[in-house]
C-alpha cells in the first residue's frame, strides 16, 4: 500500500495525478483569499498565543473585549497587532491583561502605529507571539518524549472513543476508564451550540448539552488526568477536541498549548454543516492549520458527515473530492501527510445488497490515494436503530472493513448510537467489538484480493472517476453564485445537498480584507518567514 | 382486550433481557446487588448471566428473569389519530375550501440543536417513507428556518410571516434539553401572542412521548417515524376545522 | 468449487484420494461387522414399516410388547420377521396389532419357522414391509410434487432454525413464525434423555425438557402445520429431528413415513455422546441411512459435537477423518452427495489470534473435500457466554464464513445461546443477522483468494494432513481393544476423547448376531435385493 | 456501603437497557403497553427505541430509561466462602492427618442430562480455569459416573464406593429440570442413609443460585465458573472438620 506500488484497484496514475492537479487548481484561488482576509478569532488567537488568557466576571474572555475595542477603534483591516502593541509600548498597560481590563473600562484609544512606531510595535508583539509558539513547541517535544518514555499506541489503527457527558468531572473518570479498557485516543465531544459561540468559554465546565465545553482549562484537566493514564499504562494515550466553528484558530491554538493531539478540522465543515460564512471558514482553517502543524497534531477531516445527510453511494465522490481539497488546503498550510486524518465513513444503508463489498471498494480507494496519511473511519450513524443488536453487528462489520483496509483511526462504533450518548458500557462493549475483530480477522487482508474487473475495483475506479468529474465541474463553476469557482459551487449545493452562498451565513461580520498596513506576527512566524 | 405477560418461548413465561452497570467493582455481592435489582424490578427468579468488571468500580451486568407484572393493553393511552389522513390533494382541496388562502408554515430546529434531517423529511419535498413533504402541498407555503433557531428569532419569524403553524424539531435530549427547548418555545408563543390568534404550535422528534402534548403546552407532539402526510392533515384538520367551529 | 477445479487451496488430489481410500479400509470392516447383527430396534423399525403402530396403555408402543415376546420365546438372532409372519400365517392374529395385543397378554407362542412355513411367513412379510416402504416412496414423490408446486427455499445456504420448547402445540406457532421470518429448515429439537430410550413415545406431546419428544404425531402434527406455512410463503419449509440413540432406525422409519426432510443422523454420535455400544450404533446407523436414502431424506452428521468437547483448533482433522467416514458409512447406504449434510462448526476460541481465518480454513477444506455435499455448518456454542451481544457478533462472523465457503445448510447461531433455549425473539433477531451477512457480504467470496502458500491455505493442508495420519494410525490400530480397528480407536479416545470400548455402553443387550436363518425384508428390499 | 444506582454516563442517572416480547400485534397500544411493563418495573421515563414486529401476534421491543430503585449492596446476601482455599498439596495433607484415609468421592450428571463438561472441569485431572482436577489429588479417590446417570444408579455407586462426598451437575434448566433433578436427589440420599453416615452431598450447574442449598437438600450448590480448587477446599474442610469436631 506504499506509494509506488501497483494498485490493488487497477487505477490509473495518471488519474490520480489529474485529480490532485484539479484539487490544487480549485483549492488555490481559495488560499489566495484566504491570505488576502482576517478575522476576528484569527487576532483573538493571535492575542491568545501572546499570552492573553481570562475572562471578565461575565465570562466575556479578555481576547474578545481587547479585540472588539480595537476594532470599534480602528477596525480589523489592520490586524489588531499593531494597535494592541502600540498601546503597550505607548505604556497605556504593563502587559496584555492590564490594557485589556482598562480597553474594556472605555480608558484606551487605540491607533493604527505607523513608521517607527509601527515597527517597534511590530517587533514588541513578535516577540510576545513568539513566546507562544514556543510553548507550543515545547509542547510538541513534551509529547514526543513521553511517548519516547511511557511507549505509544501499540498498534494500527489507533482505537478512538468519545466522551460526552457534558461534564468534565464525569467525563474524565470515563475516560481514563475508557484508555484503560484499551483506547488509544479520547475525544471529548463538544456541547452543542458551542461551534456558533463567537468566544471560547473559560474554565471547567460541567452543563453542556451532549457534550462538554471546548475550554482552555478542560483540556487542561482531560490532558493531565490522561497524561497519568498513559504512564499508568505504558503507552501514551491520545487526546482529541474540535477546532470547528467560528472559534476555529483560537480552538486550534488553546490546543498545541495544552498538548493535544489530534483536532477535528475540516476545511468545508462549518460552511455546510454549522451555516458558517464561507470565507470566514476558509480563512479560519488555514491559520488553525497552521498552527497545527506547528503544534505536531493530526487533523481529523469531517467527510463522514455529508453523508448523514446525503445518500453514501450516490454521494461517495463527493467524500473523495473533499479529501482531495482537504489534502490541498492541509498541505498548503505546512501540515504533513502523518498528519492527515482524512474522514470517511460507514454509511450505506445495511438494506442495499452488497453494501458491504461497496464499503470496502470506497474504503480501499481512500487507501490507495492517500496512502500515508493515517485515515478517520467513522463507524455507521444514520442507520443505526434502537436495534442495539442490529447496531452491535453493524458495528463488527464496520470495524472489519478497517482491519482489512488498514485505516490508521478508528472511530468506535456504539450499539446505542440511536438512542443516547455513549454509556459507559456502551464502549467497553464497543471495545471489545474492535478487539474481537481486529484479533481474529486483523490479518484477513493478507488473503482478500479483490480482481482488478470484479466489483470491488470496477466500483473504486468509477468513484475516482465521479470525483475527478466533479472537480472539473467545480472549476468550470463560474457563475454569478460566487469566485473563486468553489465559492461557486458550495453555494450550489454540491457539497452534503447544502446552498451556502458566500455572502452569507455565520460570522461574515467577523471577517476583514487586509489592509496594505496588515501585520500578523502569528502568520508571519508560522509560515516560517 | 385480555392481560399478557412478556413471552420467551411459553405463553404466560413473562421472560425479559436486562442490562445495566452498577458503580460497584466486580465481587459476589456485586452479583447480588444486580439481582437485588432486578428483583426490585419485579425480575423473581433473576439470573445474572453476565458479569463484566469495567473499568474502576463498575461492573455491566446481563440479566434474564420472569417478570411477575400483568400488562394490560386495554388500559394503555396513546395519542391515537383524531383526524383522516388526507391526500395531498384532499388537503389543498379543503385549506381552499375553507380558508380561501394559503396556510402558511414556519419550521426550525430550536435551541442548539442542528439536527435537521428529522424536519427536513417533514417539509422538503423530498418528503419521508415515500411521502412527499409539506412544501409539495399547493396550498401550504413552507418557510423552513433551519437549524439551530433562537426563540425570540422564532417568534419573530412567526410573526412576519404570519405563521398559522409553527414546527418545531428537537432531537437532542441530553439533560432533557428537548423539554426545555419547547417549554420556553410555547412559553414564547403564549406571551407573544393572544390566545385566539396564536399559531398552531406542533413539536416533533425522535425521543419525544406523544402524551406530553399539554405538559409542553403545544398542540401536539410526534415521535419517531412520522410521515409527512400525518402532520399536514392534522394541521389542515385543526386549522380547517377551527375555522368551521 | 465444482469437482475437477484446481484447488484453491493447494491441495493434491492424490491426497483427497488417498484419504477416501483409507476411510474405506477403516469403514469396510465395520460394514461387514453391520451386517452380521441386528438390533431391537432394527427388528421394530421392520415391524413399523409392516404397519403396526400405537402403544399400549402404559405407553409402551406395540412394536415393543411384540418384538419382545418374540425375542423371549426364541431370541433375536432370527429377526421377528420369520416368527411374527409365522404367527400370522397361523391364524394366531388378524393383524400384527391384533397379534401384538396376545403376545403382550401371553396367549401366543411364537417359533421359528423351517422349510414351506418359512417360505410363506417371508412371502406374507415382504409384503406387509413392501406396503410401508411403498408409503415412504410415495412420501418422497409427495414432496418432490410439493417443492415443484409451492417452490423450493430460494437460495443457499438453507437458512435452518430450532424450536425447543418441550412442548408440540408451543413448538407449532413459533415453528411457522420463524418460517415466516425465513427460515428454509425448522429442526424440532428433541427432549433430553429420549436418546436413551429405547422405545419411541407415542402421540402428540408437551412435556419435553429443552426439547420435545420424536413421536410420529408429533412429526405428522409439524409436518402439516409446515405444509400449510409452505403454500402460505410459497416455498417448501423442511422439517428436521433426529435419527440417533437407541431407536435410530426406527425414528428413521417414522421420519420416512411422516416425510421429515432431513434428520440428524451420524455414524459416531451415539457412541461417543451417549455411550451407546459401537456394534448396537453401527448397526442400527445402516439401517436407519438406508431407509434415509430410499426416503430422499437429506442426513446431517454430527462432527460439530466433537468440538464442544475437544479443541476446535488441536481436533480440527477429527472433524476432517469423522467427514471421510461418514462420508464412506452414507454411500455404502445408498445415499447421495446431495444427501450429505456433513457437519462442522464454528468453534474456535474467539480469544486465538486469527481466529476467524482458521476457521475460514476449516471451511473452506471441507467444501474442497466434498464439493457436491451440502455441508451442515453450524454455529458458536462452546465460546458463547452470557455476554448476548458479544455473542450477536460473534454468529455474524459465523455467518460470513458460511457466506464465503458455499455452506448448504447453516444452523443459525443464537445469542441465548449459553442462557436458554431459544426465545421466539432470538430466532427472529438470530434471522435478522443471517440476513444483514447474506445481503451485504454474501459475494464476497468473490473478491477472497487466498494465496496457494498463505496462512490459510497452510493451515487446510495441514489439517488435511492430519486427517490422513489419524485415518492410516486407525487402520494400523490393531491392538486388543477392539476388532475392526476402528472399534480399537474408538475405544482409545481417539474421537471427542471419549474411550468407549465395543463391549461396554447401552444398548448392547439389544443387539444380536445373526443366525444362518435369519430374514428381513425390509433389508432385502431396500438392499434392491 | 452506600446506596448506588445503576450508572449510564452519570452517576445517579438511575439507566438501564431492557428487552422482551409482548404476544400483541405491533401497535401505538402495543407499544403503550411496552412501556406499562417498563413502568410497572419501575422505569420513568421509559422509552421504547425499537419495536419489531415477529411472526403472528408478536412484537419485540427494545426499551431504554431510569429506575428509580435503589440498590442496598449491604443487605445482599451471598454465600461467601466459609472455608480456607487449600493447594492440593494442604488438602492432601489435611485428609492424611484427619482421616488416615483417601476420601472418596462419586460424582456424576442425573436425570437426562448429559452435559459432563462441567463435572469433568471439577473431577479430571485437566481441571478448569489452570487448577488441577480432583483426580490430580493423591488423597482423593474419584468415581465419575459420567452423563444420565439415575438417582437409584448414583446411590448404589455411593454405597459401593462408600462415597464421603457425591458431587452432582446439572446443566439444563428449561422447566427447573435442575432443581427437580436435585431434589430427587438429596431426597433418595436422607432415604437412604442415616443422618449421620449420609455422604455429603454438593450439586453444582452454570445457572444455580447459590443461596438455594438448603431448599434443595444439599450441602452446597456450586455455580459458574467455580473452580475444582475451591470443590476440594470446600470437601476437605467440611469431611476434616466433621471428624474434628
Ligand atoms: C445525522 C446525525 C447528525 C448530523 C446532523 C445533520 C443534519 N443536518 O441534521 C451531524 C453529523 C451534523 C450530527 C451532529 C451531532 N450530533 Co447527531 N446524529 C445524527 C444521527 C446519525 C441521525 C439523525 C437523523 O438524521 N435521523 C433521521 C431523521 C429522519 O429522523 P428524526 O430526526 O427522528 O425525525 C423523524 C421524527 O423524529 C419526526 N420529527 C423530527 N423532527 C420533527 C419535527 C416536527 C415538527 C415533526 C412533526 C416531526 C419531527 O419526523 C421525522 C421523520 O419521521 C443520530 C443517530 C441516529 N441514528 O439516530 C445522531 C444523534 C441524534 N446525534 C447526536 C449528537 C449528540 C450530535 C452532536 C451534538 C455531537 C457533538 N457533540 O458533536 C453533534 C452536534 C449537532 C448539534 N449541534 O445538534 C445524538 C443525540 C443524543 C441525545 N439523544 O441527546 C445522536 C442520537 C447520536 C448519539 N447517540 O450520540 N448528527
Ligand atoms: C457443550 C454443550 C453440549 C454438548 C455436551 C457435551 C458434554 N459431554 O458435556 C452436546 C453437544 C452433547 C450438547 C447437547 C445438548 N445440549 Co448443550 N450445550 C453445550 C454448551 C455449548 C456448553 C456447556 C459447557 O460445556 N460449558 C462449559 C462448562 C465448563 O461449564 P459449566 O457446565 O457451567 O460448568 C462449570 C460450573 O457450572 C460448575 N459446575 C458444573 N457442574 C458442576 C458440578 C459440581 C458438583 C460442581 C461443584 C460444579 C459444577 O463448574 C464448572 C466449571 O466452572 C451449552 C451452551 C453454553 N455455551 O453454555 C449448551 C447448553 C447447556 N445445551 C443445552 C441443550 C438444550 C442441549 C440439548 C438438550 C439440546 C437437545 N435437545 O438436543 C442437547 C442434549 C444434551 C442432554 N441430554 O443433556 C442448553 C440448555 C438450556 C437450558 N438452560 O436448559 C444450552 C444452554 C444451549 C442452549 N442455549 O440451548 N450440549
Ligand atoms: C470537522 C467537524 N467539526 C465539528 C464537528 C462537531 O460539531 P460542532 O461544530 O457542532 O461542534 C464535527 C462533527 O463531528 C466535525 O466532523
Ligand atoms: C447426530 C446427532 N444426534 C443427536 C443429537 C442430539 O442429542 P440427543 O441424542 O441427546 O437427542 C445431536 C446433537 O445435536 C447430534 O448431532
Amino acid at each position: 500500500m506504499a506509494v509506488g506500488k501497483a494498485s490493488q484497484l487497477g487505477i490509473d496514475k495518471a488519474d490520480v495525478r489529474r485529480a490532485r492537479t484539479l484539487a490544487r487548481q480549485v483549492g488555490k484561488p481559495i488560499v489566495d483569499l484566504a491570505q488576502r482576509h482576517t478575522t476576528v478569532s484569527v487576532e483573538r488567537a493571535t492575542l491568545r498565543l501572546a499570552g492573553l488568557g481570562g475572562a471578565d466576571p461575565d465570562g466575556t474572555p479578555w481576547v474578545n473585549r481587547l479585540a472588539d475595542v480595537v476594532r470599534a477603534d480602528v477596525g480589523l483591516e489592520h490586524g489588531v497587532t499593531l494597535p494592541v502593541w502600540d498601546a503597550l509600548v505607548r505604556g497605556e498597560g504593563d502587559d496584555l491583561l492590564a490594557l485589556a481590563q482598562k480597553a474594556a473600562a472605555g480608558s484606551v484609544t487605540f491607533r493604527v502605529p505607523e513608521g517607527r512606531d509601527a515597527t517597534r510595535a511590530r517587533a514588541a508583539s513578535r516577540k510576545a507571539v513568539a513566546a507562544g509558539i514556543k510553548r507550543i513547541d515545547r509542547q510538541r517535544v513534551a509529547r514526543e518524549r513521553m511517548i519516547a518514555k511511557v511507549g505509544d499506541a501499540p498498534s494500527k489503527p489507533w482505537i478512538y472513543l468519545i466522551v460526552a457527558t457534558g461534564d468534565i468531572h464525569e467525563d474524565i473518570p470515563q475516560a481514563q476508564a475508557a484508555a484503560r479498557e484499551g483506547a488509544d485516543v479520547i475525544a471529548v465531544i463538544r456541547s452543542t451550540g458551542q461551534s456558533l459561540l463567537d468566544f471560547v468559554p473559560e474554565g471547567a465546565t460541567r452543563e453542556g448539552f451532549a457534550g462538554t465545553y471546548a475550554t482552555q482549562e478542560n483540556f487542561r484537566l482531560m490532558r493531565a488526568a490522561l497524561d497519568e493514564t498513559s504512564r499508568e499504562l505504558g503507552r501514551y494515550v491520545r487526546l482529541t477536541n474540535y477546532a470547528s466553528g467560528l472559534c476555529m484558530p483560537e480552538i486550534a491554538t488553546l490546543a498545541g498549548l495544552e498538548r493535544l493531539d489530534m483536532m477535528l478540522n475540516d476545511s468545508m465543515y462549518g460552511i455546510l454543516f454549522r451555516d458558517i460564512n464561507p470565507i470566514r471558514t476558509f480563512v479560519d482553517q488555514r491559520f488553525s492549520r497552521q498552527i497545527h502543524a506547528r503544534a505536531g497534531i493530526i487533523i481529523n477531516t469531517g467527510e463522514d458527515n455529508y453523508l448523514t445527510t446525503a445518500d453514501a453511494v450516490e454521494a461517495a465522490h463527493t467524500v473523495t473530492t473533499s479529501q482531495l481539497l482537504n489534502e490541498y488546503f492541509a498541505k498548503e498550510a505546512g501540515l504533513e501527510d502523518w498528519q492527515l486524518g482524512l474522514g470517511h465513513a460507514f454509511e450505506i444503508d445495511p438494506e442495499v445488497p452488497d453494501s458491504f463489498r461497496l464499503e470496502l471498494a470506497h474504503a480501499m480507494l481512500a487507501r490507495e490515494l492517500f496512502p500515508d496519511a493515517p485515515l478517520k473511519w467513522m463507524p455507521p450513524t444514520r442507520h443505526m436503530t434502537g436495534d442495539i443488536f442490529k447496531g452491535y453487528l453493524l458495528d463488527g462489520f464496520f470495524n472489519l472493513v478497517g482491519a482489512m483496509t488498514g485505516q490508521g483511526i478508528l472511530l468506535v462504533g456504539m450499539m446505542t448510537e440511536a438512542v443516547v450518548t455513549p454509556w459507559i458500557s456502551d464502549r467497553d462493549l464497543a471495545l471489545q467489538n474492535v478487539r474481537y475483530v481486529m484479533n481474529a480477522a486483523g490479518n484477513l487482508h493478507e488473503d482478500f484480493h479483490p480482481s482488478p474487473d470484479g466489483f470491488i475495483a470496477r466500483r473504486a475506479r468509477e468513484v475516482l472517476g465521479e470525483a475527478v468529474d466533479l472537480l472539473q465541474e467545480i472549476k468550470d463553476d463560474t457563475d454569478a453564485a460566487g469566485d473563486p469557482p468553489l465559492l461557486a459551487a458550495i453555494a450550489d449545493g454540491t457539497f452534503g445537498l447544502m446552498k451556502r452562498p458566500a455572502d452569507k451565513g455565520k460570522g461574515l461580520d467577523g471577517v476583514a480584507r487586509k489592509a496594505g498596513d496588515y501585520y500578523n506576527p502569528a502568520t508571519e512566524i508560522l509560515e516560517g518567514s | 382486550m385480555t392481560l399478557i405477560r412478556p413471552y420467551g418461548d411459553t405463553t404466560g413465561d413473562g421472560m425479559v433481557q436486562l442490562s445495566f452497570t452498577l458503580p460497584i467493582e466486580h465481587s459476589k455481592v456485586a452479583e447480588g446487588a444486580a439481582v437485588q435489582l432486578a428483583n426490585k424490578m419485579g425480575m423473581d427468579p433473576a439470573l445474572v448471566v453476565h458479569a463484566k468488571p469495567m473499568g474502576e468500580g463498575f461492573t455491566f451486568f446481563v440479566v434474564y428473569g420472569r417478570v411477575n407484572h400483568l400488562v394490560d393493553p386495554s388500559t394503555v393511552e396513546v395519542v391515537e389519530r383524531d383526524y383522516p389522513l388526507l391526500t395531498p390533494k384532499e388537503a389543498n382541496a379543503a385549506i381552499k375550501r375553507s380558508l380561501r388562502r394559503r396556510l402558511t408554515v414556519v419550521g426550525a430546529c430550536i435551541g442548539t440543536d442542528a439536527h435537521t434531517v428529522g424536519i427536513d423529511a417533514i417539509l422538503n419535498i423530498k418528503g419521508f417513507a415515500g411521502e412527499k413533504g409539506l412544501e409539495y402541498y399547493r396550498e401550504l407555503k413552507v418557510v423552513n428556518l433551519g437549524a439551530q433557531v433562537s426563540v425570540p428569532q422564532l417568534v419573530e419569524a412567526a410573526r412576519e410571516e404570519r405563521a398559522d403553524a409553527v414546527l418545531v424539531s428537537q432531537v437532542v435530549t441530553q439533560r432533557d434539553a428537548h423539554l426545555l427547548n419547547t417549554r420556553e418555545m410555547s412559553a414564547a408563543f403564549r406571551e407573544a401572542y393572544p390566545a385566539a390568534t396564536r399559531p398552531l404550535l406542533v413539536v416533533g422528534g425522535p425521543r419525544f412521548d406523544e402524551t406530553m402534548a399539554e405538559e409542553l403546552g403545544v398542540d401536539r407532539v410526534f415521535s419517531r417515524g412520522t410521515t409527512p402526510g400525518e402532520v399536514a392533515s392534522f394541521i389542515v384538520h385543526r386549522l380547517t376545522q377551527e375555522k368551521a367551529s
